[in-house]
């Protein structure tokens, strides 16, 4: 435990806009991800504990894609794209048929699904970790800002998520799409009742869940290590923001991923060496204090 | 209802023991035993998960916290108090017993889900301790330097058999005990919780009390799987309190079955050798165990033993001539559910 | 290219070769028992899955390189040696077990400890229990040979030593940090056993060659942390004059990247000591220029021509470059095989007896050879040296020995302070 | 034995009970009845505290349990079945009532004997036979029919040996005559058990022929009470629940 | 009868876990009439609607819309060959506002009709119009009636199914519904009714049929339902 630094930083403008601008690129991408953990609860009740490997699979279609082409854009597309077929698949072919099981057998089934693609992985892209190299747009001097750097890449990923989120949650409050997937989360019955469609409403939450996983894995590529298994913590972290800001919730999200981005800067100041144990701790308090999260409904 | 009473369970653990004690004479195989040890650990410790899920209904995420925890105070105990193994395994149990008083008194007023996350939440805090408080545990690197295995009663657990024995000897005993629990009055409460915990209270049940003792008991039994582990690796690793120790004794009891006592051994019997066998015969283990995980849990869309049991159940009542049709029949799907039906 | 196939390929030639080779012996000498010629057998726990599952590929190459050579020279008067590469899925456990297994089940005579460092001492009790020889060829963490009261008669280190690294390091970046007066430093080391100690020692040694250092500052970020945001922002902060970091696979090239976007290394010397491996070189695809770095394996360097030719023979039989984990189970192996000829068994005492203070033709000695030191059943000798990238094959075009001198030296002293002798 | 007074709940501002007071006296055979929404369902949820009363008292035998939780109040001895059967359904019928009675003595917590305690059995039996179901005791009660499902629910609540027995429409779902096989066995067994029994039912046949005294709930309010005939002449019952066709119809 | 069935059934066996709720139940209801289902309750009118919407899948029988089988055939399918479901505990989407509700139901029937519009909604359910942005699960529970039939004319149905809609309302509001479902029989919408309340069904439907235990006992007009008083005493308690 280190609370000296942490009180220096803490008084210090440029270390907190430092901090926190570390804390806003850390939870971006992760809010790619959670928001579809989260989204694939809240409508389905299912807890899909395989989006880490829809993520890691965005990174390695990423990675081929643009060996390929060359093109960073495509690459992005590409994995978003081909990552949410894959979602669909997944859950045609799998998780539907264990819908209204026990958790745990929902859970068994999504550890099956791990492990089969972490070992696919490795067999088609080979054990050692790769790594895709900064596209050439963004090999620009990082920008000064406050006394911080911000690097122009993350730059451009805290924006692109940013408009992710704002249309998502635009998406799923304001169109009538939006407001079916959030009806069918509390009454898929009657929704059925109304003439809509509602396995395809389930299809539809995970092709979404897809895309975001593998749009997060694809804006990953550049500045993480490619490697068979680096779904797992992403996926355990987009738990923990789940479960704090709410099952279903795209702002409940949104703002969990950023709180643990900032338990995760500001923690390696304070608390270096426990900083998931920090993690787990604000996840038990919202959990004892409220059980539904931050923006979840009582049930 | 199978009955059964305490004295023909005994007189069955008695010849189980006794099977164990000759079998390393008439199959002498040291791999044989180190696989009974291991079953040992993760039997113990799969079948006080199912004391939770499969009894109480109460699906827990982060049993594991008590296989590191015992694990650890086990191996500490021995390392730095020096105290016989007996002292060791008691104040182990104690501790055990009073962290889930604790753990158990915030986790079991939450339903399904929450229940899950939190007590995942607590054993993620358990592992983060380990990680962190170096100086004692070791940090990452693990407990190091071996566990000291004094001799006590005669037992001498530096010797092979002895501790086979000894280890083949606790499995049986805790599976006798658990027994004991789930075929008591309180077990039966907690069936009673399981299928309906409103009815339970409405007669005159104390639910949430019910269900911390139960969590208190399978964390007592829990901390017994992690001393054995410790016992067999002579060390302790922070894997042992990470979440995929919980997961592993979730697969075995999926795999086996829930709703037979006997399910949770099975699987664990399964899991192990289903690992050993496919990491020896192939590098894609995670190919071929997935592959059979999604076999099972899409194919019989339930453990083993369930499985077996349903078939056997299902076999004599259609020899006995079920007296009406509906009687042998499982309740049929639910019919598409409209809330507030 | 796919590593998968490449890997089945050759364990596809191997069991040919074995076969063939079996079969020649057979015919060869047709009166010799089937006693005799059964194999040895050697298991091997490894990490085959996950995201350190190259240590487990890298190292079998290794090992390989050096067992074929003996299976083709004929053996143990005709007994082959099979290798058993076991899944340890990087658990210490699993790596007990294995261990345990390979030895009373599936035969196996000696271990090869190809696990990271806490699987090392799991496998050491092991080996403590059962009395095998092992040999210990990943971990590098000191204690592990250096305490006496973790000695096992039986067991081996053929990697290089965490003390052995740091005494060198401090001394190579002491030199460089008088000469550009870089005097405020921080650490960026990964958040466990190996990160930790090698970090503390190179500092110690640092300042032991250099006493004008000041350390301003320390991050420790988790082992596969996918994100070094909050670390680099962190050291951006403190703005110091030289940074040290022990990062090593994956996490290193996710680090090199993210610092790159950052502008990192251009306003900080930095000493990344475990950048000089073919893996983490080819990986990262913008690799700066002037990283210090020690080396973990590079074909250039010792220069000579028996490395060159290694490194050439191995990339033509795996198609891939040797790293750090191929030299070290290359090196260990052979200890095992020239340990075994002298002996003229596989008896556990007497092949440690064999093999302790042995001292072999290596081309990665620096000057040829390469010594299991007697007294703690350790290796030395093996060549350490330093310099800095460039972006392109050869990657590290000049490196600078370190003398061992030193290193012996610093050890005995770090040795009595920690009361190991 | 049991008095209600004042009693008064509501959720979310909207009343669901409001200032009712009813008193259902010693060995009584009273029915609840009202139109659907009424409160009826809540009337009964309050008494055994699966809802708390914001106002009120609810007396047993002059002891005031509102507030208590409901194992509190069901151990005073106020019994319940519902009106959708609620039971065990892994358990045997005869598992069932043996672990009932083992709460209704404070047993269900003992680690040291052998589930079907002895001294339990004779009670459970009794039970069983006083229903009918001893034929199926070892049958796992999710394969009994639904008539025997709502008598499982019936004896798990006598079990409890009530003083007070509350059942929630315990017809609900049957056809004719398995209702009045019903209605037939929960008016024998209020005779021999001398208990205040209280019932909620929507078949006013039913009602009429064998209820003591009826409690009209309207709103949440108590619209009338009397005898079967006071009820039937009572002009607001008349209005809001009966229909002058019924009334015509019966006359 | 000239008039086409817009849904009929035949041979209905419906089960909730183990009981038995529909005894092999036939019915058939006409091209632009409206068609009373009258019972006591737990008569099952309830199920019977329900399983004609496919909420409940019979377990023998067949259903067909317009002549076309749809039995096993899922809820969203029946809807969209034009049968629209009224629940009978209103089910509104409590989160989501009474527009919303509306729009999430919208859909052309299954000729392609679009004659239902939010103005046309609200031109013809006055009471919801200022309530419009109010979430549905504040309204009182006639305006949730109101939403539920509206939410459900917004599919463009050709035959409206609706369970008890006058259950548990102010007098005042029965009234309305009742004047509302006038409305729509006059527009030609084809309705069948489920009633506990016979009176209420007078001034409504044309046709009646009589449910008991499961199984459909009478079928006529209900002009001849009112006036013969064996029926309605036995199976309608009146």
């Amino acid at each position: 435990m280190d609370l000296p630094a942490l009180g220096n930083c803490v008084t210090s403008l440029s270390c907190i806009i430092t901090q926190s601008t570390s804390g806003l690129i850390i939870g971006m991408l992760l809010f790619l991800v959670a928001a579809g953990v989260s989204l694939i609860f809240g409508v389905l009740k299912v807890v899909n504990f395989a989006h880490g490997s829809f993520y890691m699979l965005g990174a390695y279609l990423t990675l081929t894609v643009y060996g390929v082409t060359g093109s960073f854009l495509l690459a992005v597309v590409a994995a978003a794209i081909g990552v949410g077929l894959f979602g669909l698949l997944f859950e045609r072919l799998i998780i539907s048929r264990v819908y209204g099981s026990q958790v745990l057998m929902q859970l068994l089934v999504c550890y099956g699904v791990i492990l089969i693609l972490d070992d696919l992985v490795k067999i088609i892209w080979g054990a050692e970790f790769r790594s895709l190299g900064m596209p050439d747009v963004f090999l620009k001097p990082p920008f000064l800002f406050g006394g911080g750097v911000v690097p122009v890449y993350y730059l451009f990923l805290i924006v692109l998520t940013l408009i992710i989120a704002v249309l998502l949650g635009l998406a799923i409050t304001k169109t009538r799409l939006g407001k079916i997937v959030r009806a069918v989360a509390v009454n898929p019955g009657m929704v059925s009742a109304l003439g809509i469609n509602t396995g395809l409403v389930y299809a539809g939450v995970f092709l979404l869940g897809g895309m975001l996983a593998g749009l997060a894995g694809a804006l990953a590529a550049p500045v993480r290590s490619i490697v068979s298994g680096m779904g797992l913590s992403v996926v355990v972290e987009s738990f923990i923001v789940t479960v704090i800001g709410g099952m279903g919730s795209v702002a409940g999200a949104l703002v969990g991923s950023l709180l643990i981005g900032l338990v995760r800067s500001f923690g390696t100041i304070g608390f270096p060496l426990f900083t998931e144990g920090l993690m787990f701790l604000l996840m038990a308090v919202v959990l004892v204090l409220k059980p539904s999260g931050l923006f979840g409904r009582e049930t | 209802m199978m009955k059964s009473s305490f004295l023909r369970d005994c007189l069955i653990a008695l010849a189980a023991f006794a099977i164990l004690a000759v079998l390393p004479f008439v199959y002498p195989s040291r791999g044989m035993s180190d696989f009974v040890i291991r079953l040992a650990a993760f039997g113990i410790f799969a079948t006080s998960l199912n004391l939770l899920v499969g009894y109480a209904g109460l699906e827990s995420f982060g049993h594991g916290l008590f296989f590191g925890l015992g694990a650890y105070t086990f191996a500490l105990t021995m390392q730095k108090l020096g105290t016989s193994i007996p002292v060791a395994f008691a104040l182990t149990i104690l501790l055990s017993v009073v962290v889930a008083c604790v753990v158990g008194a915030i986790c079991v007023r939450l339903k399904e889900i929450y229940f899950a996350f939190l007590t995942l939440a607590f054993q993620m805090l358990l592992h983060s301790l380990i990680i962190a408080w170096t100086p004692l545990t070791g940090g990452d690197q693990g407990l190091t330097g071996g566990v000291p295995r004094p001799p006590f009663l005669g037992i001498r657990l530096d010797q092979p058999y002895h501790l086979y024995l000894f280890c083949g000897g606790l499995l049986v005993l805790c599976l006798l005990l658990m027994r004991h629990i789930v075929q008591s009055p309180f077990g039966y409460t907690l069936r009673m919780i399981r299928d309906n915990p409103a009815r339970a209270t409405f007669l005159g049940v104390q639910v949430w009390r019910m269900r911390l003792a139960a969590f208190v008991i399978a964390g007592a039994f829990g901390s017994i799987g992690g001393m054995v582990m410790s016992l067999f690796v002579s060390g302790a690793f922070p894997d042992f309190a990470y979440w995929t120790i919980s997961g592993e004794a979730i697969f075995m009891i999926m795999l086996g079955g829930t709703t037979v006592f006997f399910g949770p051994l099975a699987g664990a019997i399964m899991l192990l050798m289903l690992n050993d066998a496919v990491t020896k015969l192939t590098e894609h283990y995670g190919l071929v165990l997935g592959i059979i995980i999604l076999m099972f849990a899409l194919g019989l869309r339930k453990g083993f033993m369930d499985y077996l049991a349903e078939w056997w159940r299902g076999r004599q009542m259609s020899s006995v001539a079920a007296p009406a049709a509906t009687q042998a029949r499982p309740l049929p799907a639910q019919p598409v559910k409209v809330a507030g039906e | 290219m796919s590593k998968g196939s490449d890997t089945r390929r050759h364990r596809r030639d191997f069991i040919k070769t074995g076969a063939a080779l079996t079969a020649t012996a057979v015919a060869g000498f047709p009166f010799v028992s089937r006693a005799q010629n059964k194999p040895i057998k050697i298991g091997m726990p490894t990490i085959q899955s996950g995201r350190a599952a190259m240590v487990g590929s890298s190292s079998r190459n290794g090992c390989m390189m050096e067992i074929e050579k003996f299976n083709a020279a004929g053996g143990l008067n005709g007994r082959m040696i099979e290798l058993i590469a076991r899944d340890t899925k990087g658990k210490p456990e699993e790596a007990a077990r294995l261990s345990r297994e390979l030895v009373n089940s599936d035969g196996c005579e000696i271990l090869f400890d190809s696990e990271s460092s806490a699987g090392a001492f799991a496998i050491h009790e092991v080996a403590k229990d059962l009395g095998v020889v092992v040999m210990h060829m990943n971990t590098e963490t000191s204690s592990l040979t250096a305490d006496p009261k973790l000695r096992v008669p039986t067991a081996f280190r053929a990697s290089r030593q965490g003390i052995h690294d740091s005494i060198a390091a401090g001394s190579y970046a002491a030199k460089i940090a008088k000469d550009k007066g870089l005097k405020k430093w921080i650490s960026c080391s990964p958040d466990y056993a190996y990160g930790r100690d090698s970090t503390a020692l190179f500092l110690e040694y640092l300042k032991h060659f250099y006493p004008e250092v000041e350390v301003v500052g320390e991050v420790w970020p988790k082992l596969y942390q996918p994100d070094y945001t909050d670390a680099l922002t962190k050291i951006l902060q403190i703005k110091p004059q030289a940074m040290y970091s022990c990062l090593w696979g994956g996490d290193l090239t996710a680090f090199v990247d993210q610092s790159t976007i950052y502008n990192l290394f251009t306003q900080m010397e930095s000493f990344t000591i475990n950048v000089a491996d073919y893996t983490i070189l080819t990986a990262i695809k913008n690799l700066p220029k002037g990283l210090h770095s020690s080396n973990r394996y590079l074909s250039t360097f010792p220069k000579s021509e028996a490395n060159a030719k290694w490194a050439a023979d191995y990339r033509a039989k795996f198609n891939e470059y040797p790293i750090t984990w191929s030299w070290e189970n290359a090196t260990g192996t052979k200890f095992i095989l020239e340990g075994i000829k002298k002996a003229g068994t596989t008896e556990a005492k007497k092949l440690a007896d064999a093999i302790r203070g042995m001292k072999i033709e290596s081309p990665f000695g620096v000057d040829g050879t390469v010594t299991m030191r007697e007294e703690d059943q350790t290796l030395v000798n093996y060549a350490i040296g330093w310099g800095q990238t460039i972006p392109k094959d050869p990657f590290m075009p000049d490196v600078t020995a370190v003398d061992w001198k030193v290193i012996y030296e610093l050890e005995t002293a770090w040795k009595k302070k920690n009361n190991y002798t | 034995m049991l008095k209600i007074e004042h009693l008064s709940k509501s959720f979310g501002g909207v009343a669901a009970m409001s200032d009712v007071s009813l008193d259902f006296p010693a060995g009584s055979l009273t029915a609840v009845i009202g139109p659907n929404g009424a409160g009826k369902t809540t009337f009964f949820n309050l008494i055994t505290g699966a809802l708390k009363p914001d106002k009120g008292n609810i007396l047993l035998e002059g002891e005031n349990i509102a507030g208590l939780s409901t194992p509190d109040i069901v151990r005073r001895g106020i019994g319940r079945a519902f009106q959708i059967a609620s039971i065990f359904p892994s358990l045997t019928v005869r598992e069932s009532m043996l672990a009932a009675v083992n709460a209704h003595r404070g047993q269900h917590a003992g680690l040291g004997g052998r589930f079907p305690i002895a001294a339990a059995e004779d009670r459970a039996q009794a039970v069983m036979e006083m229903v009918g179901l001893s034929a199926k005791a070892d049958m796992v009660s999710r394969y009994l029919s639904h008539g025997d499902h709502k008598l499982l629910d019936i004896a798990l609540a006598l079990v409890l040996e009530p003083r007070v027995l509350l059942l929630d429409e315990p017809t609900a779902g049957m056809g004719p005559e398995e209702r009045w096989q019903r209605i037939d066995t929960v008016h024998r067994l209020w005779e021999r058990e001398k208990m205040t029994l209280v019932f909620i039912e929507r078949d006013m046949d039913i009602v009429f022929k064998i209820a003591q005294s009826i409690r009209v709930l309207s709103y949440g309010k108590v619209l009338a009470q009397g005898t079967p005939d006071e009820i039937r002449r009572h002009p607001a019952v008349i209005e809001a629940y009966l229909g002058t066709e019924y009334v015509a119809g019966h006359a | 009868m000239s008039a086409r069935a817009i849904i009929d059934a035949e041979g209905l066996d419906v089960f909730y876990g183990s009981s038995q709720i529909l005894f092999a139940l036939g019915l058939s209801v006409l091209e632009g009439q409206t068609t009373a289902l009258l019972g006591r309750n737990g008569a099952g009118k309830s199920t019977t609607l329900k399983a004609l919407a496919g909420l409940v899948p019979p377990r023998r029988g067949r259903v067909r819309v317009m002549g076309i089988e749809f039995q096993g055939k899922k809820p969203h399918a029946i809807a969209r060959a034009g049968i629209g479901f009224v629940p009978e505990d209103r089910q509104v989407f409590p989160e989501h506002t009474v527009e919303d509700n509306l729009l999430i139901a919208q859909k052309r029937g299954p000729n392609g009709e679009d004659y239902w519009t939010l103005a046309r909604i609200y031109d013809m359910f006055p009471l919801l119009s200022p309530l419009k942005q109010r979430m549905a699960g504040r309204l009182s529970g006639g305006e949730q009636q109101m939403l539920t039939i509206a939410r459900t004319l917004m599919g463009n149905p050709v035959g409206l199914l609706l369970d008890e809609p006058s259950e548990g309302l102010a007098p005042v509001i029965v009234a309305r519904i009742g004047e509302l479902l006038r409305r729509l029989r006059d527009m030609g919408v084809t309705v069948l009714l489920a009633e506990q309340n016979m009176h209420f069904c007078l001034g409504i439907a044309s046709h009646a049929l009589v449910i008991d235990k499961g199984q459909i006992v009478y079928r006529d007009t209900i002009a001849a339902l009112k006036e013969n008083e064996a029926v309605k005493k036995r199976y309608l308690a009146l």
